[in-house]
């Protein structure tokens, strides 16, 4: 990672460790619910812009997560020594058996199976006693370990970001070592990787676990800022909303799913503000989808793709010549 | 000496639906020589590069590798044990820097999938393995130029760089001089050649200047199957040959 | 794309404002409905209703001024508790006023257990809001699942039907309002003989059709909401079983839908806390007003948004204005006889309604009232320890 | 079940086949061909119930009405919007990744929805048969069977035969087909890819709005309806193998009967039989029960 990109991430950790100083608890609760979907988009981008797997069913480890830590918290409550594990463990499990079997196809189909696997837990859940049904079940009690207790606002908000910045950390590590490395070749090629000697589907399979895992994070995150789970959770609109989310952002950077979190978290709060829109706002979605459309038209790169395509208008041919590379990327 | 044969095709055929594309191919690749396939567009020599590799599996037939049947070996543990191949089309990674294009070749030998804090950018072992590669192809001044900025040439050297860096005996190589500049021909051959020693080389070519100047054996293929095999002046004093294939004009 | 920026800018102004102000003089009102999606008609109507009781006190309740602050709940339950959220820490709302989705309500009902944020449910029937999820700040204006299924077991028993078959989406609410029917129905002598039911929304019906038709049943019993309602309304008269096997339902199945389901509907029994042709003086003074309001007909979505006002004018009477005070508001109102169009009704221990549920027959896109199905209906509130 | 229900229920599966392929047709017309993975397909379905409910009294009033008349005037109005939206959405996307595409058409079905909210508002309505097709025919001892129905199945199989009609006897076919396997060859013979396209695009939405209008006074038309056609039409497309005419048409009616048995036999599972079925073939043949047409 070069200097500007390291201080960039550094300057969103650190604003974002500032935040709950100047914000009221709406503020927290907001960036809280914000930092959850990032970890959630940081799993996805281990899929799609990493490993070049676009999964359409990530909503179903997220929901995981969150009901497994719903349903396996005692009455009153759970330490997070064990609970927070075993709900990312729950997910992992989850997705290795489905990727287990999904990696078995391939481009469209892939991305069908997955949405497959994902309705299927969406309608254990929403239509079995065991999951409570449509309606949902609630935390009673929500985990804690010492003075971490996380039913208090704060402390929820320190946690998540810890994890949103132990997951960053744990991913930027891992793209950067051989075995993220490998993930990028099969991305880029996954044939010649093979014929260079890489089995890709256990790669691709520790990928697909690994990112189910995260999302579990996520979920389990999500259960208990909310203290209530239900089915939607697992639905495809979450599942894609996220995906949207790192496209927004910009794939195959990290920061891209950082930054898709946000943005799309914040379009939507601000085209549903009344302040801005008055009686308007009631019709948001519309805002929300024609801004969409135009970073499609305009942003090909996503947001991140943003101050290259300033620095291109402004510095001429110069940079465009070094922005090549990620063109051609794009265009494979 | 006796020449020692590392990879062998042994009656090699391939089928797709009632269309023969390789038909009972028998050949055998000796460490220290170049074998050269010719033949027309569609004669399948692709397709049998593709089945020495593990590719695609083949309808009937055997291939060994150092002694060992591995017919029904996937392509990556055929190339762990020893098989390289380049591609017809570029196949690198054209994002990626020239060394890394290489680094990540020669991981497959060493896979540690386990050591996720680890950069790889730094693992001196693979490191130097994928500098010696690119060393030998003559890339050693572009080493961190991304490689979507190479020239046609450069590209194809780099192909052959990362054959290499995964320390391969037998290197399967399909059309390398496809494309390339008079220059650039004689830089490859000229890499080719250095090649030879210590290597089994299969090699695709339309060029035929070329194959005849640098092949030791030459197979020649007409669909799917082989009207004649031996040494560049025994094909080329082939009746069948001269009819069926150099001949035509 | 500097609209980027600015949406951001925007959005953290948008966060960080309401923090400034401080305790205004006036109550602030969340309005937590559906602006999209399957039910947006109803949010709208809910929110006409109850802005109407607003404006008849000339905009002040208990003296005070009312300020409403909205959010669409999309109906996703998953979005629920930021949505409530919003309005509770970044509104800073006195009242929340909400919803029509069962799970939306649920997540609504949780934060303001916890909160102790007044909550009123104009509509979302979910029988655990005044069940186990029972509080003292937590009010409905509308039903429970419970009532209108088990003010028709009563009916479809009295009728002297024995065998019926029940079918439903498979949800709670559903599933609820199946559960009532069945106990009354039952108690009454008579028996379920299947239940069927299919994924919620799927409106695929003709397969549970044509098993209604092979099981010959006396009469059939069901729950649907809106679209879904219109087609199993339409799909159930196309399939002929109008004319051998008589239909009754949950008020839903035709409330909202005459208009779509045309002659279809016509001659169908229903019973709900509503009908269209009460004839009270207090209805049709409502009515009239409604309609010359909004330039629409009034619905039962709209009485229920309409009593969630009143709700909270009693409390806010009672208390003068001062909505510290919890527990005389909660006093005041389940002591009131709340004066509803739909006629009087009081608020049961748990604080749902215990209300007449009257018997309507569909006549000339209206639902006709036949007679009162089941008189001061009370919810069991099974669960709820208030 | 005895014998007679159990051809009725068999009717009611190929009946919400025919409805399904009718569908998801036009889907796998552009997925196959363009490779663009419309999600917007559900919305177009949406415009076309909500063509029927709206246009109705317009084209009564200009053209003095006819069911038919509205679905002819709905018909046109649907090429023409494809074949803009083709221009002005999707022309500069195929040099871009698959995935931009899916952003855009979930871009699209928020405006759409919202649009539909705007022009039309939130209520539900019902749409009447034509009063020729709204008589029944009887079916068992209580059953009736509608008339409109029947046409609905009548519509779904005079489609599926018109393209494949299109496809294997015309030279549009013959482009069209040529150019979802190598679109680099169709260029190279100096056909227009672009208009191709264009046209294949309008086509996908005409028949997907065709559809909605054509099953709109069964289903009655509602806020949401397209999204809740989507998922499952997706699953016809790839069950069936993308870009395939017939595979389509055979996954549908498989959907069909699963889920119309499913419902009667195994209710509490009915909501995943679909994607059991689906992920159980898609395990069995990794590309769908037909390659391409």
């Amino acid at each position: 990672m070069d200097r500007s990109k390291l201080a960039f991430v550094v300057a969103v950790f650190a604003l974002l460790a500032a935040w709950p100083l100047a914000a009221g608890s709406y503020g927290v609760d907001l960036v809280t619910k914000i930092m959850v979907y990032a970890i959630f988009a940081l799993s996805l981008e281990l899929l799609v812009g990493t490993t070049g797997l676009v999964c359409f069913g990530q909503a179903a480890f997220f929901g995981i997560g969150a009901y497994a830590a719903v349903l396996l918290s005692p009455a009153e409550g759970a330490s997070l020594v064990w609970l927070l594990p075993a709900c990312v463990l729950a997910a992992g499990v989850y997705a290795l058996a489905v990727g287990a079997l999904s990696l078995r196809t391939k481009g469209v189909y892939f991305i069908m199976v997955t949405l497959a696997f994902a309705q299927m837990a969406y309608y254990v859940v929403h239509d079995t006693p065991f999951g409570g049904g449509t309606d949902g079940i609630y935390l009673t009690a929500k985990p804690s370990l010492g003075v971490l207790d996380l039913d208090r606002a704060g402390v929820l908000y320190g946690f998540t970001l810890a994890c949103l910045a132990g997951t960053f950390v744990f991913l930027g590590l891992l793209l950067r070592s051989p075995f993220g490395r490998a993930l990028a070749g099969i991305r880029v090629n996954e044939q010649r990787m093979r014929a260079t000697g890489f089995s890709t589907y256990p790669y691709k399979l520790a990928a697909f676990t690994l990112s189910g895992a995260i999302a579990g994070l996520a979920g389990f995150l999500f259960a208990v800022k909310d203290g209530v789970v239900n089915p939607e959770l697992m639905s495809w609109h979450l599942s894609g909303a996220v995906l949207v989310m790192i496209i927004l952002g910009g794939l195959g950077h990290l920061r891209g799913a950082l930054i898709g979190a946000f943005a799309f978290a914040l379009l939507q709060e601000f085209f549903q503000s009344v302040a801005v829109f008055g009686a308007f706002a009631k019709h948001w979605h519309l805002g929300l989808g024609l801004t969409i459309i135009g970073c499609v038209a305009l942003l090909p790169r996503g947001l991140i793709g943003l101050p290259a395509r300033w620095r291109e208008r402004l510095g001429g041919r110069a940079f465009a010549r070094a922005a090549l590379p990620a063109a051609e990327e794009a265009a494979r | 000496m006796t020449a020692q044969v590392l990879l062998r095709g042994r009656e090699l055929t391939r089928r797709w639906g009632g269309l023969v594309a390789v038909d009972r191919v028998s050949l055998e690749l000796e460490r220290g020589s170049v074998h050269a396939v010719i033949g027309t567009n569609g004669a399948g020599k692709s397709t049998l590069i593709n089945l020495l590799s593990g590719e695609i599996a083949p309808s009937s037939g055997e291939v060994q590798l150092l002694g060992s049947d591995v017919t029904h070996w996937p392509q990556p543990k055929r190339a762990r044990a020893g098989l390289g191949r380049s591609y017809q089309r570029n196949t690198i990674y054209p994002s990626f820097g020239v060394i890394e294009n290489c680094r990540l070749a020669a991981q497959a030998r060493r896979q540690q999938p386990w050591g996720w804090w680890r950069d790889a950018a730094r693992d001196e072992s693979t490191l130097a393995a994928a500098r010696d590669a690119a060393a030998r192809a003559g890339l050693t001044a572009l080493l961190d130029r991304p490689a979507g900025l190479l020239s046609h040439g450069q590209k194809r050297q780099l192909e052959i760089a990362m054959c290499l860096a995964t320390a391969p005996e037998v290197l399967l190589l399909d059309e390398p001089l496809a494309g390339m500049g008079a220059e650039e021909t004689e830089r490859m051959l000229a890499l080719l050649a250095e090649l030879k020693h210590g290597h089994a080389i299969l090699l695709v070519e339309h060029d035929m200047d070329a194959v005849f100047r640098i092949a030791d054996r030459i197979t020649v293929m007409v669909n799917g199957a082989v009207i004649a095999s031996g040494t560049p002046d025994d094909v080329r004093a082939s009746a069948e040959v001269r009819t069926a294939y150099l001949g035509d004009h | 794309m500097t609209l980027h920026r600015l949406a951001a800018v925007a959005a953290c102004l948008a966060l960080a404002a309401p923090f400034a102000s401080a305790q205004s003089a006036k109550v602030k009102v969340g309005l937590m409905l559906p602006n999209s999606g399957t039910f947006a008609a109803l949010g709208t109507a809910i929110e006409n209703g109850f802005r109407l009781y607003v404006a008849e006190q000339g905009g002040k309740l208990g003296g005070r001024e009312i300020e409403f602050f909205k959010v669409d709940d999309e109906s996703d339950p998953s979005k629920a508790t930021d949505n409530v959220n919003k309005l509770i820490k970044r509104d800073n709302v006195d009242v929340l006023v909400g919803t029509v989705h069962s799970g939306v309500a649920m997540a609504m009902a949780k934060v303001a257990k916890d909160t102790g944020t007044l909550l009123i449910v104009p509509n979302a029937g979910a029988d655990a809001v005044t069940g186990p999820m029972c509080a003292p700040n937590i009010f409905r204006s509308s039903f429970s699942n419970w009532q209108p299924g088990y003010a028709m077991g009563e009916v479809v028993a009295k009728k002297g039907h024995k065998k019926v078959v029940t079918i439903t989406w498979k949800y709670a609410a559903g599933d609820e309002s199946v559960r009532g029917f069945k106990e009354a129905f039952e108690k009454g002598g008579g028996q379920v003989v299947k239940e069927l039911s299919l994924p919620f929304p799927n409106v695929e019906f003709q397969a549970l059709l044509t098993e209604i038709a092979a099981s010959k049943p006396d009469a059939v019993y069901t729950f649907f909401a809106g679209g879904g309602a219109v087609k199993f309304v339409k799909d159930y008269a196309a399939a002929g079983l109008k004319n051998s096997i008589p239909l009754y339902g949950a008020g839903f199945i035709t409330d909202g839908t005459l208009e779509a389901q045309g002659a279809d509907a016509d001659g169908l029994q229903t019973t709900l806390h509503y009908a269209d042709s009460l004839n009270t003086p207090r209805d049709d003074a409502f009515r009239l007003s409604y309609a010359k309001t909004y330039k629409l007909q009034p619905d039962v979505y709209a009485v229920q948004g309409y009593d969630a006002a009143q709700i909270l004018g009693i409390g806010l009477a009672a208390v003068k204005g001062d909505l510290a005070k919890k527990a005389e508001f909660a006093a005041a109102v389940e002591k009131a006889k709340i004066d509803s169009p739909r006629g009087t009704f009081v608020l049961g221990k748990s604080h749902n309604p215990v209300q007449d549920i009257y018997l309507r027959q569909v006549s000339g896109k209206e639902n006709k009232l036949v007679g009162v199905a089941a008189k001061s209906l009370a919810d069991p509130a099974r669960g709820c320890k208030l | 079940m005895d014998v007679a229900t159990f051809l009725v229920q068999c009717l009611n599966a190929l009946q919400y086949g025919l409805l399904l392929f009718l569908i998801a047709s036009g889907l796998t017309l552009i997925f196959g061909i363009m490779g663009v993975i419309n999600l917007a397909h559900g919305s177009f379905y949406m415009i076309g119930a909500y063509m029927a409910f709206a246009l109705a009294p317009l084209v009564a009033a200009t053209f003095g009405g006819g069911f038919f008349a509205t679905l002819a005037v709905g018909t046109v109005l649907a090429v023409l919007l494809g074949y803009v939206l083709e221009w002005a959405f999707f022309s500069f996307l195929y040099e871009r990744e698959h995935l931009q595409q899916v952003l855009m058409t979930y871009g699209l079905i928020l405006v759409f929805e919202e649009l539909r909210s705007l022009v039309v508002g939130d209520d539900v309505h019902g749409v009447e048969p034509p009063p020729l097709l709204s008589g029944t025919l009887p079916l068992g001892e209580l059953m009736t069977y509608p008339v409109y129905r029947l046409f609905v199945s009548g519509v779904c199989v005079a489609l599926a035969a018109g393209m494949w009609f299109v496809f294997t006897r015309t030279r549009l076919g013959m482009m069209i087909r040529a150019g979802s396997a190598n679109r680099e060859m169709v260029q190279s013979l100096g056909i227009d890819i672009k208009f191709l396209y264009r046209v294949v695009f309008a086509a996908g939405v005409a028949i997907a709005v065709l559809a909605g209008m054509v099953a709109a006074p069964v289903s009655s038309v509602y806020p949401g309806m397209g999204n809740s056609v989507l998922i499952v039409c997706f699953v016809v497309v790839v069950i069936g193998g993308i870009g395939s005419i017939r595979g389509a048409l055979l996954a549908a009616l498989l959907i069909g009967a699963v889920d119309t048995f499913g419902k009667v036999l195994l209710p509490q599972a009915a909501g995943v039989l679909v994607y059991v079925l689906m992920a159980l073939i898609l395990l069995w043949k990794p590309s769908g029960l037909f390659k391409a047409a």
